[in-house]
């Protein structure tokens, strides 16, 4: 098991620089000019050359990768093409942002997709399951900028309950009931998309838990129908909970674009975004190798919890 | 004061199919006293499981539909609410189920799930809890009771676990057991020893049993009346001296009539073997294969090329535990032998003494740690080419012990069959494969309509010998069986048997033979191995099992022996 | 008195004669889902969209591209306009009508495409040894990490705007998340006793896999493809909205959602929640197929 | 609309206030050598300050802005139109306690132009090119004068220099020399109403009131302006008191806006027009026939109707409405459908014969026209791509994009030239297919040095560009603004951006 583990975080590195160069590529095979998008129409040729010459863009790109990651790698995270700010002042702090939105995001997801889920999976057909699950179901299924739009429309137009944008009071000092206040909209609308599959996934496993001859012994030995629904059921759906939570915190990160731009969220996304279409190479890099860290990491300890909570595997298999 | 504890009326219960309600268990009437046991006996397949789950309402809801009366003490339970039933389950009925191996949840360890059911009923500690819990497990004759605790139901054998679900069932002192086929993986001295108990609790605590079996040992040992099921009615009951003295019905004297009994190797085998196969189709097993020079089947010292399956020095280690508790653990230890072309090897041993390890590794599933096992000559581990594995594969079968988790859930029963029949290349055609399976169930003695269903709609009988009849489709030359009749009735195992009989004698198989039943294993191998704690004791020739100069392990077997 | 063998051969043929449900003609696994009322009811609205889509160029009134500048948002019910006109006066009818054809291909194509990719990339890497598999989930794991719009832009760069695109990053995108979830299911199932019995019955790998553990894990795949279908209109939309995706006037279900989105608050709430509906009644519906068809092949499900 | 102003005298005003501005885009950097986009402008035009600034006190009924004194008391033209001399104001501090005088201005010239500089910045120099590159010298005469001289008459100079893009806002040397050429982005320090307090990428930047401003004092004591690039959510963040104003509500939202008691003072006059550009690439597009049938094709008073919700006016040349340039008189083609087909039949075409494609980054506008010509028998392909990758494309959209939609502007004269280098010349090479006399009075009208002709000699330019259908004018529309109904003195001119030193809140 620790073997295991060392020998992830060592290949857990390999991806991040196989994250690197194929974003690099990617980035670099896209045709368009990176100064083209920054009014340059009155430059002349050799101006333009200049400013190329200016951000190194004049030499050939595996040089430029290799100049990157070594500077990358020693923390030197470059200045941007667009405009000459430093990167890290870019990336870290929208990145952090995004961070925030999607755990609140990730725990919302995780506890009503788990509940809706069980409710649905214990109660097949009831009221109570087609109610939530219908609800789940729009909210997932409705595009995501209109469902912010109502949102916004209905929290903060309407009831005026909540704060229609941005992640703080500028006016005031700033708060955590600030940020709840400010997050409640987004995280709900970014939850949502990850909800339905959650809640799904839980109904299905705990029709196929309800199956087991164990759900049976227990019954029959009078264990309360509660306690076996949270030991037996809920440590048994623990693995699908687990996988699919995993997966959807990257879910999550890269489709927080668009909630971040109804609810003009200060992160990482619209960032990324931005500098995609700018081809400012050096925030792509630096904000998709944040992003492909958390990635990495999440994905690692997903993995590594399964493989603990897996009884089978935590001896030595049968079928060595 | 109304002594009747359990009283079912007419009871009918039925699955539901797409159009129409089929009918398993056609109104039956029993009761069982305050501190007596009451045993149903009965054909595999006859409603005894399903009557046991109807009593406390453990069929599914959805498939299944129950009608007539059950009433605990008095109580109507029929139509009861899953939180009024939870009243009587767990103080007032426990029930062990037939199927052992799946019972427990797969991810907890022992102890957890022993401590939730101890503290469910009783307001203690978890150190007392775990005191009796530890306590409960000598009982059922797990000594290591700290290694049992600390392991994950995959990390115990069969009988291991049965006994578990036994202490499970027991150890809240309920009024009432329902204990279907509670023994079928234990070893004699452990049957015996928890059937005492069951004896025992009824004597101190009046405690009462329905106790399903197909061991007419166990029947007569333990129960005061019996009642026999087929076809889900009720054709016989009685005192159990009485039925067991004097059947009436000819169900079950056939049912008595087929029960080997110990010590009369000659006899049972000539029954057996003697009989004319009518009925019995052998068609998709052995056609077109010639017979083997007669006597190979017994001669004693053919030469070592002769040998189907040889085992030689082989060691089987598992890490045990977690952290500090961490060890290693020798389920087989140093074990040689071999099986001859034709030959029938027995093996017996305690429950937990390796049985299932060996008959993996010696199926070429699981790796030794060290030694090696050939067939042929072959060795599993050396496998080159994809047809030289299948070869292999179709060469050894093995019948596993855990019958309903080695078959495939989602797959129909005659699939089961046919298509492992098909991908060995026994079968050239879909249709043929499948022709074959169905042919293949009327020789496990099951209705070739039982091929449309899935696993789960089976009972643990048909289960078993779907398992059979699979291992059978490959035609293998050697099959190792693990346990392969302990599910089934005395009528259908002789069924079984006989039909593994002819295919030895006809084809010159193999069989390496795992059983708990040392009538059965006398009554049907030529030389018997006996395993210990992973070591091999002694081998000897069957009809020397009954003879004084076994050792202490053997011997010991053969005192617990019910008849 | 007989002997046993002769009670054995009176006793043959009796419990095939009752061995319970008798000679069940085996139904098969469209039949159990049409039996089930709500997978029923989605099966029919997902053909009723399908079918709708294919006759639009019969069944719109007006075209959709086209509008007159005068009768621009015109209300529900309008002369002439049953659902009204929208910011451009396009009859909004019409482009419902026709805007089935990209979104369903985009929710649809991509969905079955990465669903069949992943299968077998998730199965083989749980069932592969250490090293085989470590290494098909690093590249997944890379696929992963990387950012779906960058794909995205960078295929819309390469090959210009339009559907391509989409169908290629949806099939990008879901690749990763599809094959972690098959893999972690596959690597549960195949300690399972039953998949060892497969192998003693002489089953390849190949044959483990997509004989005996495919089934076994179709459930969650045929759960987790169908809830990412309706996504992808949803999503395929955002993307045209930042212009990768389908080109204008093509009318798209998800384009019309965005760009009413605008004029949600505004008057006119009909042009975003028609299509909105609409996406969510289809997808909805295949959700319902796909519990429907969970069901169906479990064979616990009577 | 404007209902802010009668409410200021009767509501008790908040002191100090806090005004929250939401800008469409994510301003650049604020490097006044180094900036590009007006909301970078709209921002730091309050950090940094100009030799000579623009009246934006005026609203954008009155016309275009006059130019008035900023950091330059007042300045000299010579007679040749080429040395522009500056009498620089005393007595002026940047923020961090600099001294502002001609050497000061010199650091700020010699960064873009002197290669032997310490602090000489490439990027700077390219960037500058735009207005500067005809710059000859420059001279410090003395502590408080300096002059700019060019190498050909350029009187639209001084109108430059108190515009956004490519003009010197004049920093401190002292934060050059501390933060260096990369850093001045981050630490912007200039003699303006407001210093710098903090940017957060993507979400605000926030400026605080300079108490030792020359000027008069600001009324606000901190700006904050957000970044809500969203129109529907800029417009929610008004609606829910977030913000105070915004700048560009959307379209479809103004009239709403005004009848809940918001301020939204069209300014048709700002500096940007809409236009379709050509790609002269394209074949079909090289026949002035096929130009001019595409202007009498479209319905530009229905598109402003329709699109534009009426925020806008149709433009029927290439200077918007504030231009010093703008004359009603000047008209291209009237909307004529039949007329359109005609040419285009006379240029070869049949019905449904000609092709093309619309690259754009704004949909609806597109499709608009898509249906107009489609009217004349042209068909239509519209392809929509985000801004960013549009305008990678612009100069080369490919041969069979005809036409992609432009929205700039400037307020001067000199618009004329920057429009045709920009979007003749260099977008497919569209002097070759014109009569040569356009290009000549172009350069004609940019190199005379007589100031009371100046305007006149542009506006005879424009009108042999409208002969020759050079683009496609659309709409001048309202770089317009909201303000909620507790915002005082806010005046939006014919400008794209403007003064807040005015701007308070009331209570
Ligand atoms: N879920 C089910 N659906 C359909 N038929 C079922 C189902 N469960 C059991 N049966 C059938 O009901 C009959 C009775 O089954 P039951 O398990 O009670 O048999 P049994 O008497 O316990 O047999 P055995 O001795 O083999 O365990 C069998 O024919 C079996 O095939
Ligand atoms: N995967 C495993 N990990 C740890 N211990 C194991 C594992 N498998 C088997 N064992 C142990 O090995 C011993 C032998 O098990 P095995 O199943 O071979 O017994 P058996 O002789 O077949 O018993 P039974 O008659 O009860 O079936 C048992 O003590 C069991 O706990
Ligand atoms: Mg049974
Ligand atoms: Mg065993």
């Amino acid at each position: 098991m620790i073997r295991y583990a060392v020998a992830r975080v060592a290949s857990a590195v390999l991806v991040l620089l196989g994250v690197s160069a194929v974003v690099f590529a990617v980035a670099d095979a896209t045709p368009g000019d990176p100064l083209a998008g920054q009014d340059t129409q009155n430059m002349t040729e050799e101006q333009l050359a200049g400013l190329r010459a200016a951000y190194g863009l004049d030499r050939p790109p595996v040089e430029r990768y290799l100049a990157w990651l070594g500077q990358f790698a020693i923390g030197n995270w470059g200045t941007s093409l667009s405009g000459g700010r430093p990167v890290t002042s870019l990336v870290l702090e929208p990145f952090a942002n995004t961070l925030v939105l999607t755990v609140a995001a990730v725990l919302l997801c995780l506890v009503f997709g788990t509940l809706i889920g069980a409710v649905a999976g214990f109660r097949q057909g009831s009221v109570a399951d087609r109610i939530s699950m219908g609800v789940v179901q729009i909210g997932h299924n409705a595009p995501t900028y209109w469902f912010g739009v109502v949102l916004v429309g209905v929290f903060a137009l309407w009831l005026g309950w909540l704060p229609a944008s941005g992640m703080r009071d500028l006016r005031g000092d700033g708060g955590v009931v600030d940020l709840l206040r400010h997050l409640a909209l987004p995280a709900v609308a970014a939850s949502f998309g990850s909800m339905l599959i959650l809640a799904r996934l839980v109904r299905s496993k705990i029709i196929d838990i309800s199956h087991a001859d164990y759900i049976r012994l227990f019954r029959s030995l009078g264990i309360s129908p509660a306690r076996i629904r949270a030991r037996h059921y809920g440590r048994n759906t623990l693995p699908t909970v687990i996988t699919i939570t995993g997966l959807q915190i990257g879910a999550l990160m890269s489709g927080v674009l668009f909630v971040e731009k109804v609810f003009v969220w200060p992160g990482i996304g619209t960032q990324l975004f931005n500098a995609i279409a700018a081809k400012d190479f050096l925030v792509i890099q630096a904000g998709v190798m944040l992003v492909a860290v958390t990635f990495v990491t999440v994905n690692l300890i997903t993995d590594l919890t399964l493989d603990a909570l897996n009884p089978r595997l935590r001896t030595p298999r049968r079928t060595a | 004061m109304t002594t009747t504890l359990l009283q079912v009326d007419e009871l009918r219960i039925g699955f539901r199919g797409r159009r129409e309600v089929t009918p398993v268990v056609e109104g039956i009437s029993f009761h069982v006293d305050r501190g007596e046991i009451l045993a149903i006996v009965g054909e595999s397949g006859s409603g005894k499981s399903v009557t046991a789950s109807a009593v406390l309402g453990l069929l599914p809801e959805r498939s299944s539909t129950v009608s007539g009366s059950v009433r605990f003490a008095g109580r109507e339970l029929l139509g009861l609410s899953e939180r009024s039933l939870n009243t009587v389950r767990g103080s007032g009925i426990t029930m062990v189920f037939q199927n052992p191996l799946t019972s427990l949840d797969p991810s907890f360890r022992i102890r957890s799930q022993f401590l939730e059911v101890i503290r469910s009923r009783r307001g203690v500690g978890e150190e007392e809890a775990l005191a009796v819990a530890s306590r409960w497990l000598e009982t059922v004759g797990l000594s290591d009771t700290e290694r049992v605790l600390g392991s994950f139901p995959h990390e115990l054998s069969g009988g291991m676990r049965q006994r578990v679900v036994i202490a499970f069932a027991a150890v809240n002192e309920p009024d009432l057991i329902i204990a279907d086929e509670p023994t079928t993986a234990l070893d004699s001295t452990v049957q015996k020893q928890v059937l005492d108990l069951l004896l025992s609790l009824r004597r101190d605590r009046g405690l009462s049993v329905l106790l399903i079996t197909h061991d007419f040992g166990v029947v007569s040992h333990t129960s005061d009346r019996v009642i026999v099921m087929r076809a889900g009615r009720i054709v016989e009951s009685g005192r159990t001296a009485d039925v067991l003295a004097d059947p009436r019905h000819d169900y079950t004297r056939t049912l008595v009539g087929a029960v080997p009994t110990l010590g009369s190797r000659a006899a049972a085998a000539g029954a057996v073997v003697s009989g004319s196969s009518a009925g019995v189709t052998t068609a998709g097993v052995g056609a077109g294969v010639s017979r083997p020079p007669a006597g190979a089947a017994t001669a004693d010292g053919s030469g070592a090329d002769e040998d189907a399956l040889r085992a030689e020095h082989v060691v089987k280690s598992f890490d045990v535990g977690s952290g500090r508790r961490r060890r290693t653990f020798r389920a087989v230890d140093d074990v040689s032998f071999s099986v001859r072309r034709g030959e029938v090897l027995g093996l017996i041993g305690e429950s937990g003494s390796g049985k299932s390890t060996l008959a993996r590794i010696a199926t070429g599933l699981v790796p030794p740690s060290s030694g090696s096992v050939t067939v042929f000559g072959r060795s599993a581990e050396q496998l080159g080419s994809a047809a030289e594995r299948r070869r292999f594969r179709r060469d050894v079968q093995l019948v596993f012990q855990d019958a309903s988790s080695a078959l495939n859930p989602r797959r129909r029963v005659v699939d089961q069959i046919a298509i492992p029949a098909l991908r060995l290349g026994v079968a050239t055609s879909r249709a043929e494969a499948r022709e074959q399976a169905l042919s293949l169930l009327e020789s496990v003695h099951l209705p070739r309509s039982m091929g449309q269903r899935y696993p789960h709609e089976l009972s643990g009988g048909q289960r078993q010998r779907i398992g059979i009849a699979r291992a059978l489709s490959a035609r293998p030359r050697v099959l190792v069986l693990d346990e392969p009749t302990s599910a089934l009735d005395a009528s259908t195992q002789a069924q079984v048997l006989r039909l593994l009989h002819e295919l030895r004698d006809e084809l010159s198989l193999s069989y390496l033979f795992i059983s708990h039943n040392l009538s059965v294993v006398e009554s049907f191998c030529d030389r018997i191995a006996v395993l210990d704690s992973g070591a091999l004791q002694e081998v000897f020739p069957a009809e020397d099992l009954a003879s004084g100069e076994r050792g202490p392990v053997t011997r010991g077997l053969l005192d617990a022996v019910l008849r | 008195m007989s002997s046993p063998v002769e009670r054995d051969i009176v006793s043959l043929g009796a419990p095939a004669a009752h061995a319970g449900p008798a000679a069940l003609p085996s139904d098969r696994w469209w039949q159990r889902l049409l039996r089930q009322p709500w997978a029923c009811a989605g099966v029919v609205i997902v053909l009723v969209a399908v079918l709708v889509s294919l006759a639009a160029p019969w069944l719109a009134p007006y075209d959709p591209t086209t509008g007159v500048g005068g009768d621009k948002l015109l209300p529900i019910g309008s002369d002439g306009h049953l659902l009204g006109t929208d910011d451009i006066g396009r009859d909004v009818l019409s482009r419902l009508i026709w805007g089935g054809r990209t979104s369903l291909l985009v929710g649809f194509l991509p969905v079955v495409i990465a669903t069949v990719l992943a299968t077998v990339l998730g199965l083989v890497a749980g069932y592969a040894p250490e090293l085989v598999s470590g290494i098909l989930m690093r590249v997944v794991d890379i696929l992963f990490a990387f950012p779906t719009v960058l794909f995205a832009i960078a295929f819309a760069a390469l090959y210009g705007p339009g559907l391509w695109p989409v169908v290629l990053t949806i099939i990008l995108a879901a690749v990763p998340y599809l094959t972690r979830v098959i893999y972690s299911e596959v690597k549960a199932e195949r300690g399972k006793e039953y998949v060892e019995a497969s192998r003693a019955l002489g089953a390849s790998g190949a044959a483990v896999l997509f004989r005996e553990i495919l089934p076994n894990v179709s459930a969650p795949i045929i759960v987790y493809a169908t809830t990412w279908a309706g996504g992808m209109i949803v999503f395929a939309a955002s993307l045209s909205a930042v212009g990768i995706g389908v080109q204008p006037p093509t009318a798209d279900w998800g384009r019309m959602v965005a760009d009413g989105a605008k004029l949600f608050a505004l008057g006119a709430p009909q042009l975003s929640l028609l299509p909105g509906l609409i996406i969510t009644l289809v997808a909805t519906a295949l959700n319902w197929v796909g519990d429907g068809l969970r069901d169906a092949l479990d064979p616990y499900h009577s | 609309a404007c209902t802010a102003s009668t409410d200021a005298s009767s509501t008790a005003s908040v002191e100090d206030p806090t005004v929250i501005v939401a800008l469409p885009t994510e301003p650049t950097v604020f490097d006044p050598n180094r900036q590009y986009s007006y909301d970078t402008f709209r921002i730091d035009r309050h950090i940094y300050e100009t030799l000579i600034t623009e009246d934006l006190s005026t609203p954008a009924e009155d016309g275009t802005p006059e130019l008035v004194p900023g950091l330059a008391e007042s300045w000299d033209v010579s007679d040749d139109g080429r040395t522009f001399t500056f009498h620089l104001r005393e007595g002026v501090t940047f923020s961090d306690g600099t001294p502002f005088d001609a050497e000061a201005l010199d650091v700020n010239v010699r960064r873009f132009t002197d290669p032997d500089f310490e602090y000489f910045d490439e990027e700077s120099q390219a960037r500058m090119s735009g207005v500067f590159a005809t710059l000859e010298s420059t001279e410090v005469v003395d502590d408080h004068t300096f002059s700019y001289t060019f190498t050909d008459p350029f009187l639209a100079f001084p109108r430059y220099v108190a515009q956004g893009n490519y003009v010197q806002g004049v920093f401190s040397p002292a934060a050059l020399e501390e933060y260096g050429n990369d850093g001045l982005a981050d630490h912007p320090v200039g003699t303006g109403p407001y210093t710098f307090v903090e940017r957060k990428a993507n979400d605000h930047t926030t400026l605080e009131r300079n108490d030792d401003y020359w000027g008069d004092a600001p009324v606000a004591e901190k700006l904050i302006f957000r970044t809500i690039t969203d129109e529907s959510a800029r417009a929610s963040a008004l609606r829910t008191g977030d913000v105070d104003i915004i700048a560009n509500p959307p379209a479809d939202a103004i009239d709403e806006l005004a009848q809940s008691g918001y301020g939204t003072p069209d300014n048709l006059g700002a500096a940007n027009i809409d236009f379709y550009a050509f790609n002269w690439a394209n074949e079909a597009v090289q026949d002035v026939r096929v130009r001019q049938a595409i202007i009498k094709a479209i319905d530009r008073q229905g598109l402003v109707d329709t699109v534009y919700s009426g925020h806008a006016a149709v433009a029927r040349n290439i200077y918007p409405l504030s231009n010093e340039a703008f004359d009603e008189g000047q008209t291209d083609a009237d909307f004529d459908p039949d007329g359109a087909r005609a040419l285009l039949e006379e240029a070869g075409y049949e019905d449904g014969e000609l092709s093309l494609a619309i690259s754009t980054y704004v949909p609806k506008t597109a499709e608009y026209i898509q249906s107009n010509l489609e009217d004349v028998g042209i068909d239509v392909e519209v392809r929509t791509s985000d801004w960013l990758t549009f305008s990678q494309n612009i100069a080369d959209p490919g041969d069979d994009v005809a036409l992609q939609p432009m929205s700039w502007g400037l307020l001067t004269a000199d618009w004329l030239r920057v429009a045709y280098s920009g979007y003749v010349t260099r977008i497919g090479d569209g002097g070759q297919y014109i009569d040569a006399a356009v290009p000549e009075a172009i350069d004609a009208a940019a190199a005379n040095a007589d100031q009371d002709s100046y305007v006149q000699s542009f506006q005879e330019a424009n009108q042999l560009a409208i002969d020759e259908a050079l683009w496609v004018p659309l709409a001048s529309p309202s770089v317009g603004w909201a303000y909620s109904d507790r915002v005082t003195g806010f005046v939006s001119p014919g400008q794209n951006w403007v003064d807040l030193t005015t701007v308070g809140l009331s209570e």
